[in-house]
Formats: structure tokens, sequence, C-alpha cells
């Protein structure tokens, strides 16, 4: 903003009329972007809509079926990232691409090591990355292994890579993604460090108001296509909004509380153990959840979370501590037996810990109630009930794929979703325990799975629900807790508290002394 | 539509794998300057006389239930991802223990077969036990574990041979164990055989090919029908998903290599019982591996493990005939080299080609998204209106995703390298 | 082996079919086939010399891997016409009895197995005592050994390999009772590797050189060759076995250390066995036993590095023929 | 390592004794290992009256053994670290003893090393073009590599070697034309020979190091040394420069690195021809030894290797760690089935050791269990005069056994080790 434009002066990137085919799908259609130099430019549209396809285009990561990339007016040609990063360009990925057992400085050096006699020079690449992180301000050290960083510096490390390779073009796909907004706020001093420099940043974000906050200009695409382009400094968040769905947007949920007396999940004391000894990564943690009552946790990433998820689920013993479901201390009890007990689990990361992504979705429909009717007879399975069941599900779910024959790949994520959530209830489980329930799931899908959800309480379903969405958090939740480095540091009231207190808690910024009450 | 042509694709490929397979064995035939196609008629020449052809096909089916036995014992671990090189032992160490038990006590007819068996199953599932164990308490990758346990059983079924159940003379070209008594003999069937209105073949047909093709069912129901085989998939699919589905890991570690052993430890049995009577210095090696083979061309479904065995067999056969035509008989193993990385390069194409379709089939499904942009066709435009949302006054919180260390899909095989 | 005495009631011809016919024999081999430079080798010149003298024809198979089909191969050769029909190597011992039962027709021959009790008139054994020229050997190595301190390497502790080591121990002792001998197999009774791992062979005699012996006698196979490699690098010598190794060693340096080998006549055996047979004089039944008397096993003289013991080792020859020693096949 | 990560600080309040020994990184923990294995080789050797356990004829026969399975280890290594499992290691290293033998009877030592080199790498070709190219699974293709191999050189013999006038037959090549040259340490392991007659005095360790150095310096093969310096090599080249960097980073990470322009598929191309001709050269080791190729010769020693491979931790001096100590247990159990009850006595001492540590961290049930078992082990080398020839054959598999199941386990494969990498399917 502070730097004056030059209208004439060629764009720093100019794509014109891309467009990119998968097999069966038009990822990007005809899609127009205009970027100038020194400027950050913000690309917004929702899940899907072909904004990460554009950007690998642009990255040299596939070329485009038609259209043209311009860098500085002149026409380029990009077959591999190599020539994308000879001319200037550097990516951050939306999924990080870092290999965790390397140091920081061997991810940063990779595929661009400085040599000395054909040995990898580590002192020259040691003072090169320490300059960038002063310059920039990103506070790295080139010798801790990537595996011990936090999120918020493995992205450092990811925008040291781009800029070690003397990027003049800066790319981000979702960088904010997994941040806190303390994080956020020191991302966004970083970008405009660069922009100080003279950087070009493209910045892809699905938060609009961060979007408004920090770029220069925007465009909007939907369905693979460019829809237009916005001012941030005239365009509301809400304008944006229906520009990228293209309709309008539903109006805020009002709350009633359905939460009874009669808890379905008491911890006293949960400790987990690290696998590697250490510091304990679930810390004497005490909490309960109550029939027909959302409990949230918040935090940053790595806080623990996974692992009480994991405890609570009996995939990780515990060091110490009592877990009691209804009246029943299930401490010593097997994965399954807690199943069979009335938990129900939406894991955190679908492929890893909710599917079976080779096999068909009825035996998806069967994964986690091995044990129980209808999909199971005696010892056996019940292919026939189990097909019936699943056919169910999806009608009931809105779960859109061919049948129960079809491999659950073939399925989107949303879908995939959709049948885990539904599986899941079908179970009528005393307890839910929903870890990232609509992570990388776009619009439609959310909010049925929070319809779900709400529904579920509403019977006297208990919930405890991990996310690292705040806005979920916070619309969903009765109670709060925020977790810090293993404990619960703070317990909050998710009617008064914004997402930026939230946010202070989660960092450690704010003390949890002062933590509002709960109900 | 889709389904036919899945069936096709899944037929297609070990064809052509074959039809690969015997395009370079018979390249390789021209270089010694033979004729390709008298090999290849010859390998079907099952002799002049109905009893010569009997013969021919008892030989085929007598070579193919160990082969059978032995790959469905790789394949039940593969199955979950365990990678079991240690078969060769496990029936090793079960002969020559179910030898030694076999002739050591003695029960009626019946009753003293059942005995044989169960120790040898026993000592089979032991031995993969072992096994099993080091890998759940500490770690040791199974690779390893059963490579040295191979050798290790190797020669503890030396040492048993020539020491404690040594019931040959001194001085006898061949170490024998004592001769199983004739009520531990396995039947032969060649009463079938002539009962079926087929001419008397010179060999016995070995009875232990209805308890193979017994197993072969039983495994196959097993791993198909049941929950322990659901859960016995689902850990070889994904460890993870299937841990936290309920399954017990470590206890499918041990059940998988138990179940494994137990049918590793039935590869000898066939020619023990139906044939040698006793555990010998010249009793045949080798079979666990081969198995290894087997099991990889029958993708490790019962019954493409049997027409990979039949093949095997059948190829082990046309080695005498080829020399009667002056090929030298390292061709079959060449062939057979050729075949299993010909089927599983053509298999892993397919399965490919099977799951593009099955993608792509559905990312056109979806009836609203006309121009076909978004794959998904989940746009709220399409889906039923997205209804309250939890959205905070400044409507930021649509779609939040969360990428960090979102592993990536990855059809692992966790047995491989560690 | 099972069943001794099945279709021994037929006993109608030992080769009958032999006068004016063309000869067509069958040659079924031990696994590695033809090619080893050992006993394979040894019984395809035999077959050979045979067809040079008679006329007639040889058709050779070789068994799998596994050696899990050598009855078939017995079993094609009498069906297709083939007489006499040979199987070289113990392992036959075990099958060949059935088949000789079930083509009472056909001649058979087996080698290394005895076929006494077998009771097949159709069926003949052809024995080596192995363990009277390892006598020999054992003698001329402890005549030869500066150090008196010798060796023997045995691939595979079967009991045809133990009848080379207790006559070689035999032998060596009758010439020097405090003689000093280290025997070692390279692989237990089962484990065929040990034929067939010349590095382990290597090893294993370089402990022996190294541990004082000067001269060590092998009976490993291709094994041997890691034998003589030692002897080689470690100034000592080696006896070789089964074939006359310094013509078929192919390398002067290793020539050099190859003091005698360990002749075990398999080529005289058959080609007399063949010769009986197209003179239709092949008893049937029994084993022929081919030892010093027969010359069927004996000494080489390749490279004259024993011509000076020759004498002594003619004196030992004479007392075992006359019996005056009796040489012990069971170490 | 420069690069030591900052360790967390183990425990507080080390006294001087255990900052002695446990102190000053690796190579100082290391050191004392040794120093130690050897006081206690040198006194079990000492009062079982066993010289072979620590002569210089044993040492040299390990080194004999070990060096093949060393070839085939960093051979695996290099495919691990490029992220493909390499089962078919046996088969390149078939192929290169026939490749060896091939051409070494026409074109001598330097033939074979090239033949037997360039037919393993024809192996690590076609594991390549199935894993990279095409996708199979790691396990499947080298399984299958390992029956094609032996089919392969079975059929070459049988056409090239039958009726050829130089030699040779259907398992056999015909003899090198020449030796490769071999290296003996001058006055110390040769002429003179001081370490020598060290060593035959047998005095408590001066003796047993005597052994071990004279057993490693004299009359070593020209490939021994090749072989041995590739350790360090491997780890200077994987660890220390940008090929490395990359290589690695395709078994950690590939797609990261395919992000980064680092050619994925051509270095996985290039790591698994690198992991064949390194088999292959252990082939020609074996072909070195019997200066001709002969079926079988391998012995099974490409899947030993590979085992060497998973105890070193994917790691150049661990690797070499487990060859070295399967070559010796194999040597000493070739040598002298007398020597192995002795060993008997060195796992009392050892499983002695075990049960004064756990009782002095108060671990009672630990320290009963390895004592009994050390009572055990102690009254079965007294009793026991000589193990049958089939116990002893695999004492090398049980000791690598027993090693890996007690030794704590912290193996780190690379982390994407086996996955089949297809570009943008990550
Ligand atoms: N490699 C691929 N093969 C097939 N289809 C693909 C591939 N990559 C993307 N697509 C398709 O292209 C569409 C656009 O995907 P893209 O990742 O660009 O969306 P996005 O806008 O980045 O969404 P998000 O907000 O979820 O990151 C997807 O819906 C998907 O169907
Ligand atoms: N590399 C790929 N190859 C083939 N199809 C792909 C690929 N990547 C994505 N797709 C397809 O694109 C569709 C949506 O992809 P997208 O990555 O946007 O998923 P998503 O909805 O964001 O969920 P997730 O976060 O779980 O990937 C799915 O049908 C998926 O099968
Ligand atoms: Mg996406
Ligand atoms: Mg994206």
């Amino acid at each position: 903003m502070e730097i004056p434009l030059n209208e004439s002066a060629p764009l720093a990137v100019e794509l014109r009329g891309i467009t990119k085919r998968f097999p069966g799908v038009v990822a990007n259609k005809d899609i127009e972007l205009r970027v100038r130099r020194g400027e950050v430019h913000a690309i917004v549209g929702e899940n899907g809509a072909g904004k990460s396809t554009l950007m690998k285009t642009l990255y040299g990561m596939h070329r485009p079926d038609e259209g043209q990339i311009l860098l500085d007016g002149e026409p380029v040609t990009f077959r591999s990232p190599a020539d994308a990063i000879a001319a200037g360009i550097g990516m951050v990925h939306q999924h990080f691409m870092l290999a965790d057992n390397f140091t920081v400085l061997e991810n940063v050096v990779l595929g661009s090591e400085p040599t000395k006699g054909g040995r990898l020079d580590r002192g020259a690449a040691r003072r090169r990355i320490q300059e960038i992180s002063d310059s920039y301000a990103l506070g790295l050290d080139p010798d801790t292994l990537v595996e011990d960083l936090g999120v918020g510096d493995r992205q450092r490390v990811e925008i040291a890579k781009v800029l070690y390779r003397g990027a003049t073009t800066l790319i981000l796909d979702e960088p904010t993604a997994v941040l806190v907004p303390q994080e956020v706020d020191e991302l966004f001093g970083n970008l405009a460090e660069l922009k100080r420099e003279g950087l070009t940043v493209i910045f892809i974000s699905h938060k609009l108001d961060e979007v408004r906050k920090v770029a220069d200009s925007i465009t909007v695409i939907r369905r693979g296509t460019t829809v237009g382009t916005a001012d941030p400094r005239t365009t509301t968040a809400k304008e944006l909004a229906e520009m990228m769905v293209g309709a309008e947007l539903p109006a805020a949920a009002v709350r009633e509380s359905t939460v009874r007396e009669t808890p379905v999940l008491r911890m006293r004391g949960v400790t987990v153990a690290a696998v590697a000894g250490g510091r304990s990564v679930v810390d004497d943690v005490t909490l309960s959840v109550r029939e027909g009552e959302v409990v949230g946790i918040a935090g940053v990433e790595g806080n623990g979370q996974a692992e009480l998820v994991d405890a609570i689920m009996g995939l990780r013993p515990l060091a110490a501590g009592e877990l009691w479901l209804g009246d029943e201390d299930i401490a010593h009890w097997s994965t399954r037996r807690r199943r069979e007990g009335g938990i129900g689990f939406i894991p955190e990361d679908r492929h890893r810990q909710g599917m079976l992504l080779d096999a068909p979705l009825w035996e998806n429909r069967i994964l986690g109630h091995q044990t129980r009717p209808p999909a199971v007879k005696g010892a056996f399975i019940d292919r026939r009930a189990a097909r019936a069941d699943t056919a169910r599900i999806m009608a009931e779910y809105d779960v859109r794929a061919p049948g129960p024959d079809t491999a659950a790949v073939a399925l989107s994520g949303g879908n995939q979703q959709k049948l885990i959530v539904g599986r899941e209830m079908s179970a009528h489980p005393r307890l839910l325990v929903a870890a990232h329930p609509t992570r990388g799931v776009d619009v439609g899908a959310q909010s049925v799975i929070w319809e779900l959800l709400k529904d579920a309480r509403a019977e006297g379903m208990g919930i405890l629900l991990v996310s690292a969405d705040l806005d979920e958090l916070i619309s969903l939740s009765d109670t709060l807790h925020v977790m810090l480095r293993g404990a619960l540091v703070a317990t909050l009231d998710p009617r008064r508290v914004t997402p930026e207190e939230l946010g202070g808690h989660m960092t450690g910024a704010v003390r949890g002394d002062d933590a509002v009450g709960a109900a | 539509m889709t389904a036919l042509r899945r069936l096709g694709l899944s037929l297609m490929a070990p064809a052509i794998a074959l039809v690969v397979a015997l395009a370079l064995s018979a390249a390789v035939i021209v270089l010694i300057g033979q004729n390709p196609a008298t090999a290849v008629g010859v390998m079907f020449d099952f002799g002049d006389s109905p009893a010569q052809q009997t013969q021919a096909i008892v030989l085929v089916l007598n070579r193919a239930v160990p082969l059978f036995l032995a790959g469905l014992a790789v394949s039940v671990a593969f199955r979950m991802g365990l990678f079991n090189i240690g078969v060769e032992g496990q029936y090793r160490i079960a002969t020559v223990l179910a030898a030694g038990a076999g002739a050591a006590v003695a029960l009626p007819g019946p009753l003293h077969l059942l005995f044989i068996i169960v120790v040898a199953m026993a000592v089979g599932a032991f031995w993969a036990g072992i096994v099993a164990v080091l890998k759940v308490t500490r770690g040791v990758s199974e690779v390893i574990s059963s490579i040295m346990l191979n050798f290790i059983a190797l020669g503890l079924a030396s040492y048993l041979l020539t020491g404690p159940l040594r019931g040959s003379p001194e001085g006898a070209s061949i170490i024998t164990t004592s001769e199983i008594p004739e009520s531990g003999w396995f039947p032969g069937l060649n009463g079938v055989l002539t009962g079926l209105g087929l001419a008397e073949p010179r060999s016995e047909l070995y009875g232990f090919l209805v308890v193979a093709l017994v197993v072969g069912i039983a495994v196959a129901v097993l791993i198909k029908r049941t929950r322990f085989g659901f859960d016995l998939r689902a850990t070889g699919m994904s460890a993870s998903a299937a841990t936290a589905s309920g399954v017990d890991a470590r206890g499918m570690v041990l059940k998988a290599m138990l179940i494994s052993g137990a049918i590793a430890g039935l590869i000898g049995l066939p020619e023990l019982l139906g044939d040698a009577h006793d555990y010998n210095t010249e009793f045949t090696a080798g079979l666990g591996f081969l198995g290894i083979a087997v099991a990889l061309l029958g993708r490790n479904s019962p019954l493409g493990i049997a027409f990979g065995a039949l093949l095997f067999a059948f190829l082990d056969r046309a080695a005498i005939p080829l020399q009667f035509a002056d090929i030298p008989a390292s061709v079959v193993t060449i062939i057979q080299g050729t075949i299993v990385l010909a089927v599983v390069i053509a298999n892993e194409i397919a399965r490919r080609v099977t799951r593009q379709q099955a993608e792509r089939g559905n990312a056109v499904a979806p009836p609203t998204s006309g121009d076909g942009s978004t794959g998904g066709g989940q746009g709220p435009g399409d889906g039923p209106p997205p209804d309250v949302g939890p959205t905070t006054g400044t409507g930021t919180g649509v779609g939040v995703r969360n990428a960090s260390g979102e592993p990536g899909r990855t059809d692992s095989r966790q047995g491989a390298g560690a | 082996s099972d069943e001794t005495d099945a279709g021994s009631g037929s006993g109608s011809g030992d080769g009958g079919s032999a006068a004016g016919e063309e000869l067509m024999v069958g040659l079924a081999y031990d696994t590695g086939g033809r090619g080893d430079k050992s006993f394979n080798d040894s019984a395809y010149a035999g077959v050979e010399a045979a067809i040079e003298e008679l006329g007639g024809e040889v058709q050779e198979l070789s068994p799998n891997d596994d050696g899990s089909d050598r009855a078939e191969l017995l079993t094609q050769l009498a069906e297709q016409g083939y007489d006499p029909v040979i199987g070289v190597g113990f392992a036959y011992g075990e099958i060949i009895g059935d088949i000789a039962a079930e083509y009472p027709e056909t001649t058979f021959a087996v080698v290394d197995s005895s076929v006494t009790e077998l009771g097949a008139d159709n069926l003949t054994g052809l024995l080596f005592a192995e363990e009277e020229g390892s006598f020999l050997a054992g003698a001329a190595a402890a005549l030869k050994s500066e150090t008196g301190h010798i060796g023997f390497v045995g691939g595979v502790e079967n009991p045809l390999i133990q009848k080379f080591e207790a006559g070689y121990v035999a032998g060596a002792q009758a010439v020097k009772p405090d003689i000093i001998i280290d025997t070692q197999y390279i692989s237990p009774a089962g484990d065929f590797s040990g034929f067939g791992d010349p590095a382990r062979g290597q090893i294993v005699a370089q402990g022996m050189f190294d541990a004082g012996a000067d001269i060590v006698y092998h009976a490993a196979g291709g094994s041997g060759q890691g034998v003589f490699e030692a002897a080689a690098a470690s100034g000592g010598r080696a006896i070789g076995v089964d074939s006359d190794q310094y013509e078929t060693v192919g390398d002067p340096a290793l020539q050099a250390v190859i003091m005698t080998s360990m002749l075990k006549r398999v080529d005289n055996a058959v080609e007399s066995f063949i010769t009986d047979y197209s003179e239709d004089a092949v008893e049937g039944g029994t084993d022929i036993v081919n030892d010093l008397s027969t010359d069927g096993v004996g000494l080489s003289t390749s490279g004259g590095q024993i011509d000076d013991i020759q004498a002594q080792i003619d004196e030992f020859k004479q007392q075992i023929i006359d019996g005056e020693i009796e040489v012990p096949a069971i170490p | 390592m420069s690069t030591a990560t900052a360790v967390p600080t183990a425990g507080p309040g080390r006294g001087p004794v255990t900052e002695l020994f446990l102190g000053g990184g690796r190579a100082r923990r290391v050191t004392w290992l040794l120093v130690g294995l050897l006081v206690l080789f040198s006194a079990v050797r000492v009062i079982s009256g066993q010289q072979a356990l620590t002569s210089s004829s044993t040492f040299g026969a390990a080194l004999l053994l070990a060096v093949p399975l060393l070839l085939v280890a960093l051979g695996g290594l290099f495919a691990e670290r490029a992220g493909v499992v390499n089962i078919g290691l046996e088969g390149m290293m078939i192929l290169g003893t026939w490749g060896a033998g091939w051409a070494g009877y026409q074109w001598g030592w330097v033939g074979a090393l090239v033949g037997g080199a360039l037919f393993g790498a024809l192996g690590g070709l076609l594991h390549a073009v199935a894993t990279v190219t095409f996708g199979v699974d790691h396990v499947v293709s080298g399984v299958a590599i390992n029956i094609l191999a032996a089919g392969v050189v079975r059929f070459l013999s049988e056409l090239l070697y039958t009726d050829n006038a130089a030699g040779g037959g259907v398992t056999q090549s015909p003899a090198l034309s020449s030796r490769p040259p071999s290296f003996s340490l001058p006055v110390l392991s040769s002429g003179p020979d001081l370490l020598g007659d060290l060593e035959s005095r047998h005095w408590f360790l001066v003796s047993d190091l005597a052994g071990l150095l004279r057993g490693v310096s004299s009359g070593v093969g020209v490939l021994t040394v090749l072989a041995v310096l590739m350790v360090p090599a491997a780890y200077l080249l994987l660890w220390r420069t940008a090929f490395g960097l990359r290589l690695r980073s395709c078994g950690e990470n590939p797609a990261a690195a395919d992000s980064l322009g680092v050619p994925v598929y051509r270095l996985k191309y290039i790591a698994v021809v690198i992991s064949g001709t390194l088999a292959g050269l252990g082939g020609v080791f074996l072909v070195f030894i019997a200066n001709i190729y002969r079926e079988g010769q391998t012995n099974g020693r490409g899947f030993i290797g590979l085992a060497a491979l998973i105890f070193g931790n994917w790691r150049p001096g661990g690797l070499a760690a487990g060859a070295g100590l399967f070559g010796f247990a194999d040597a000493l159990q070739l040598r002298s089935q007398t020597a192995v009850v002795a060993l008997l006595l060195l796992v009392a001492f050892l499983l002695a050791a075990v049960a004064v540590w756990q009782a002095v961290r108060g671990k009672w049930t630990q320290a009963v269990i390895a004592a009994a078992f050390a009572a055990a082990a102690l009254a079965a080398f007294l009793t026991i005069e000589e193990l049958p020839d089939g116990i002893v054959s695999f004492t090398p598999h049980l000791t690598t056994l027993l090693v890996l199941s007690l030794a704590s386990q912290r193996l780190r494969p690379p982390k994407a080790d086996g996955l089949v990498y297809r570009r943008g399917e990550h």
C-alpha cells in the first residue's frame, strides 16, 4: 500500500486463460490472474475451487493444458519446479513439504546446496540461512531437527526455503490455516518485511478478514474459474464470501443449552508419558463431559490434544489418572471395549485413522464396529446387512457416491467425512470424541456435519470436540478448555470469548488465572 | 458396465503378464537356437497313453499341493502387511519333528494322522510365533528374525535328524528318521481318479490334496467372511486405522503369524505322509521360498494361489520333457521368474487403472456439477442449502482447514523394510 | 525304500534287449548336472567311453533345484525305452528300488547306493570304497607332511563324506600314530550348501593351515576350490577328490599345490557296467564294489608330487587288498 | 558428527566415573565399548584356553566373511536411504558372481571387478524399473528378481560354459585368468611379523590385540581394502555431499524433494543401480576367494547383508558393525567347534554384568532373570565339551538374533522407505 504502484509497469505475474484438467475434473478453466510487482495479492475461493491447482501450475509442478504464463511481461514455460525456481518463483505448500528427520539447514538448502570441493558447505549454508532469518525476522536455528519444531516454525522454515532460492515472487498456500491469531500476526509481520524488500507475494486464504487486512488486491475463484477481482479496502468480508460462494450466506445460529446433569466421561489427573521419555505429553488433565454437552478443547497443534484423544480411545496407555465412562472405570479397557461401551470416534486424520481407502464403503461401515450388528453376525460378517446399512447411511447423511461397493478413495474428503460421521452416529454412542470433524471439508459438507453434531447433542450425546477452527469451537461448544503443553490451562465460556482471546490463551500469552468460569 | 470391466481388467492383467513372460522366454529359447513353438508343444505334451496323461496330471497336482500350502502360509501374513520370509524354516522344523513324533507313537489310523498334523502345525506356529513375539515385545523386524530363524531351523533340523531322531543305521547313505508306521500314512487318491474313469497313474495322488483344499477354503472363509479376517485385512490395509477401530495390532501380529506358521507346518506333510514316510537328508527343501513367489502370483487370494501353484507345478513338470527336447531346464526357472515379475507389474498397472476409473467415475457422477469444474460437487449451490452455520458476526469462519502433518495416502505394506 | 519286495517276482530279464539293438543309455544326474567337474562329469565320461566302444546314444537328464523330481527322471527314461538307466548319486538310492520294480524289463544302476536290500534283480549298485582310497590319501599326507599336522575338509557331514574322513584318518595314523589331524565340515547334514561355497572352504582350510597343518584333503565338491586357494595362499598343499583335480583345475598356480587326488572312478564303473550290460553280463540285485583291488578308487599321480612315496603307497594298497589292513568306513 | 544435536542432559548428578565412560559423545562410548569387549574376550580366552577366540587367523577369517556382507549391506544402504527396499540383493549378488566369473576368466581380476559390478548394476536397474517406473511393491519385485537371477545365471552358464575350451560347466566358470593383489602391513604383519610374534605369546590383552591387528592387516585383498574404505566413503557421500542429501531426501520425503526440483525418480534410479553394483561387488569378492564363479556361492549372504543393514540402523558404521559381528561369529563357528562353547562363558559374563547393572538400578526381577541365565550359560560352558555340528552351524545367526532382541530397539528407518512414490500422489 505504501509503495506507489506504477500501473504501466509490466506485471510480475500474469496468467492468461489457464485451463487444467484432471481425469474427469476441470480444476482450472480459463483463469486470469494479474499480480503487480511488490504487492501482496490474495486468492480466495472455496474448497476445491482450484486455487492450489493454479499455484502448482505457476510453480511448474504440472503444465497447463491451455493458457500462458508471463513473468514481467515475458512468456515462460516451466517443465519442473526447478525452472520456476530459476525464474524467481517460490512456493510454500498447503501441506508442509519438509523432511522431519533433516535439520532446518538441510531442508532449506536441499536442491540448491552450496558446495565446496564436492562437499556440502554447511558453514556457508549456515551463514546464509542466519542472514535470511535475521533480515526477515524468522528466528530460525539452522541446526535443529525439523521434527522438533512447532507448526509456526515449520512454516518459517518453508518461507526460508523459498527466500534462500532468491525468489522474488512468493506463493503461500493457506499459510494461516494452522496458526493461532498471534502466529498469524507474526506471519503478517514477516510478509510486510518481504514486501518492504520489494518481493511479490501471492497469498491464499479462506479467512476473509485476514485477507482484507494484508492484501493489496484480491482475485476470487469459483468452481475453477475467475469470478473477479476485489479491492480489499472497499469490499466487505460478506461481499467477498458471497462472491466466492455465489449465493447468500446463512445467518448466525441461535444457541440453546441442552446440557444435562449426568456425566458420560470423567477424567481425573490423566497423564500420558512421551514415547521417547521426557516431559509428559498429557499432563494431569481433569475434565468431564455431561450428556448433551459439547466440551471443546482448543490448543495450538502439538500441545497434547491428539494424545489426549488417543488416551480416551485407549490408543495410548495412561501413565497416571482415572478415566470413567458413565459409572465404569475404563482406564484398563481395550480400544475395542471402549468403542463397544459407547464411545464413538471421529479421528483427526480420516485417511490414517478413519478409513480403509482401498476398501469399499460397506467395509468402511464395519470398521470400528466389527463386533456389533447390523454388519456383523456372530463371528461372521454379514455382507448383505452391511451393504444395506451403508446404503442407509449414504442416503441419510448425504454421502455422494455411486453405491456401497465404491472404493473409499473415490470419495472426496467431505463425503468421506460424512460417511465417518454417519457410521459413528449409527452406533448411538454415549460419548463422541470428534477431532477436527470438519477439517479440509468444504462449506456445504461442513454445515451438514455441524448440524449432525448439534442434533446428536440435543438427543443427549456427550461430545468432546477437538478443533483448530476457533470459530467452530466457539460456536459449537458448551464448555471450552484450552490446552497448552499437555495441561489444561484455562476454562472459558464460549459465549463470551473472542477468537483473539482464545488465541492468547492457546499461545500462553494470557495466563489461565484470568479465565472466565464456565457454566 | 464397471463391474464387468473391472472383472475383465483383473483377468486381463495376469493374462497379459503371461504373454509377456512367454514372449521373453521364447526369446531366450531362440537365443539357444531352438524353436519356441516346439518348446511350448513339449510343455503341453502330457504323453500318449491315458496312463501317461493321468500320471502327468498327478505329478502336477502333487507338486502343486505343497506349493499351494506354502503360498497360503505366506499370504496370511502378507494380508496384514507382515512379510513372513521364514516359512522355509517353519516347515523344515515342523516336518522333522512331526516325522519324529509320528514314528514314536502308535495310534489307530485317523488319530495317528491327526496327531502328526497337529504336531506339525503346532511346531510351525511356535516357530513363527518366535518371530511375532520378538516383533511385538522387542520391535525386531520380522524380516531379519525370520531370515535368521530359517538358518537356525536348518541347523536344528540337521541336529535332530542326525542326533535324537535318527532312525537309519550308521553308514546308510541317507540319514532318515524312523519310518512312520502305516497307520500314519495318508491314503492316496488314485481310487478317486480311477473312479472318475481315468487311467491309473503310476504315482499315487497325494491324499493331502484334500487337506490342502480344506485349508484353502478355511483360509478363504476366514479372511473374507469373518470378523477376524476383517481385522486382519484392515490391519494390512492401514494399521493405524485398524488400531483406531479397536483392533489390537500386537495381538493381530501374533495371531497372524501363528496361523501363517501353522499352515507352514503342513507344507512338508504331503511328501512325509504320502510318500517318504520319514524325514531325511534329501527331503525337499526350498518350498518356503517358492511359496513367496506363488503367493505373489496369486495376489494373496486362495484361489489365485491355487492357480499360481498349479502354474509353477506345471512348469516344473515341463523341465523333464524339455530336456528330452534338448532345451535346458533352466528355461523353466527363467519363465517362472519372468512370470512373477511380469504379473506383479501388470497387477500394479491394472490396480492403477481401476483406481483411476473409480475416482473418475465418482468425480463425474454428481449430477449438478454441470461444467464438471468441481470434482466433488459439494459446492453449496448444489448441496442442500447450508443450514445455520456457526459464524461469528464478522463471518471469518468459512472452511478453515488445517493441513499440517497430514500424511498422504500411501499404500504401504509396512512389512517391507523394517 | 518302503515297498522293499514289491515286484521282485517278475525277475524276467536283465538287459534282455541288449544284443543287436542300438544302445540307448539313460543317465540321470544329481543336482547340478553335467559340467560339475565332478562325478556327474565322471559318469558322463564313462558313458561316452562305452558308446565310443559300442555305439549308441545317451539321454541325459538333470533334476530340478530341490531334486524333488528324481523319481520322474528315472521313470521317463525307462518309459521312453532307455536301457540301461543309471542314476548318479546316492539320492537316487531311496527311490530307484520302486522304479526298478515297476520296469522289470529295464536294467537300472545307481551310483553310490547299495541295492542289496532292495531286492530288485534288474538293479545294480555301483559302490566305491572311498575309505580305502582315502586311506591312501591319508597315508600320503602323513608321509609328506613336514609339520606332523594335516587336515580334512568335508563338504556336508553325511555318511558318504564321513567315509572319506574315516579312511583318511586311519591312513594317516597308520603312518604316524601321533599325527595331528584337524577335521571340519562346512555344513551339517541336510544342508547341501557345503558343497557349493568355496569361500567357506577357503576359510576352513585356511584355519588349518594357520594352525600349522601343511596338507589338507578335501571332500567338499565345489567348495574344494577354496581349499586349493587356501593352500596356495599359505604355501601348503592339498589333496583333491573324485577326479584328477590336477588336470581339471585349469590353473597352474593351483596345480602346484594339488599333491594328488583321491580318484573315485565313476567313469570306469559306469563304463564297465554298460559293457557288461551289452554283453548281457549284468548280474543284478547286487552291488558292485569298486575298491582298490579293481582300481575303482586310488590316488592320482599327475604332477609327480607323490612319486617319491609311491612305493609305500603301493605297499599300503596291497595290504588293504590283501585284507591285512581293515579300513573303517565310519569315523 | 559435528552437528551433534543438543541432547537433553541425561539425568542430573552424574558421577565422575559415569562421566568418564558415558561422557564425551558417541565416539568415546564406542571406544569404551570396544575396549570392554576386548578385555572380556581376552579374559574368556585365558580362562577357557581357546586361543582361536582371538587369533589373527580367526580375525582374518572374520574379515573375509564380513566383507561380502558389508558390501551387500552398503548396497542396501543406498537403495533404502533413497526409499527403495531391496530384498533383491541376493539376486543381484548372484548376478555379480556370474558376471565376475565370466569377465574374469577372459580379462583377469580387473575384468571380474567390472563384470561383477555391471551385472549387479543390471539387477539393480531391473529393480528400479519395476519399483520406480512401474511402482511395483518393493518386496514383491525383490523376490521376483531373486528367482529370476538364479534362472538367468544357470541359463547363461549352460549357454556359455558347456563345451567351453577354457573349462567351466553349468555350475561353474573357468578360473579367473589373474588374481587380485593382496597386501600385508610390512614389518608388523609380514617379514619380521612382530604382531605374529606377540600373538604367539598368549599374553593377556596384548596378544589378543596383536591377533586382532594382525588378522586385519595381513594378506588383505584389494577388494577388502576397497570395501572397508567404502564405509567412511559412503558416510561422506551420503551425509556430507549435496548428492547424498538429495538422495536421502528421496527416502525421507520424496514429495518435498520433488517440490524443490530434486529429480526424485532419477536419484532413486541411481541409488538402486549403485545398490545393485555394490551387491554385485559383494559377489565379486566371493569369486575372488574361489578364483572361479560357482553356482550357489552366495549362499544366502544377500539376505544376511540386508539383516546387517537393519541391524546397523541404516547407517554405514552400524551396518559395518553388524557385518563384523556376523562375520566373527561365523568365522569362529567354522574354525573351531570348541571355541563356540567358550562363547557361552562370554555370554555368562555379559549376563552377569547385566544382572549387576539391573540390581544397581533396583530392577530386581530383571536382575534375577539375567543372573539365572548367566548361571545357566556358565553351567553349560562347564559341562559341554563340544556342540553338535547342526547346532554350531547357526552360531552367527543366533548371535545376531540375540543381540538384536537384547539391544534396545531405537531403529529408525528412512521415513519413506518402501513406499511407492508417484509424483502428485504423495
Ligand atoms: N492431482 C489431481 N488429480 C485429479 N484431480 C485433482 C488433482 N488435484 C486437484 N484435483 C481436482 O481439482 C480440484 C481443485 O483442487 P485444488 O486443490 O486446486 O482446490 P483448492 O481450491 O486448493 O481447494 P482447498 O481450499 O481445499 O485447498 C479438486 O476438487 C480436485 O477435484
Ligand atoms: N492426486 C489426486 N489424484 C486423483 N484424484 C485426486 C487427487 N487429489 C485429489 N483428487 C480427487 O479430488 C477430489 C477432491 O480433492 P481435494 O484434494 O480437494 O479433497 P478435499 O475435499 O480437500 O479432501 P482432502 O482434504 O481429504 O483431500 C477427490 O475426489 C479426490 O479423489
Ligand atoms: Mg483440496
Ligand atoms: Mg488448496
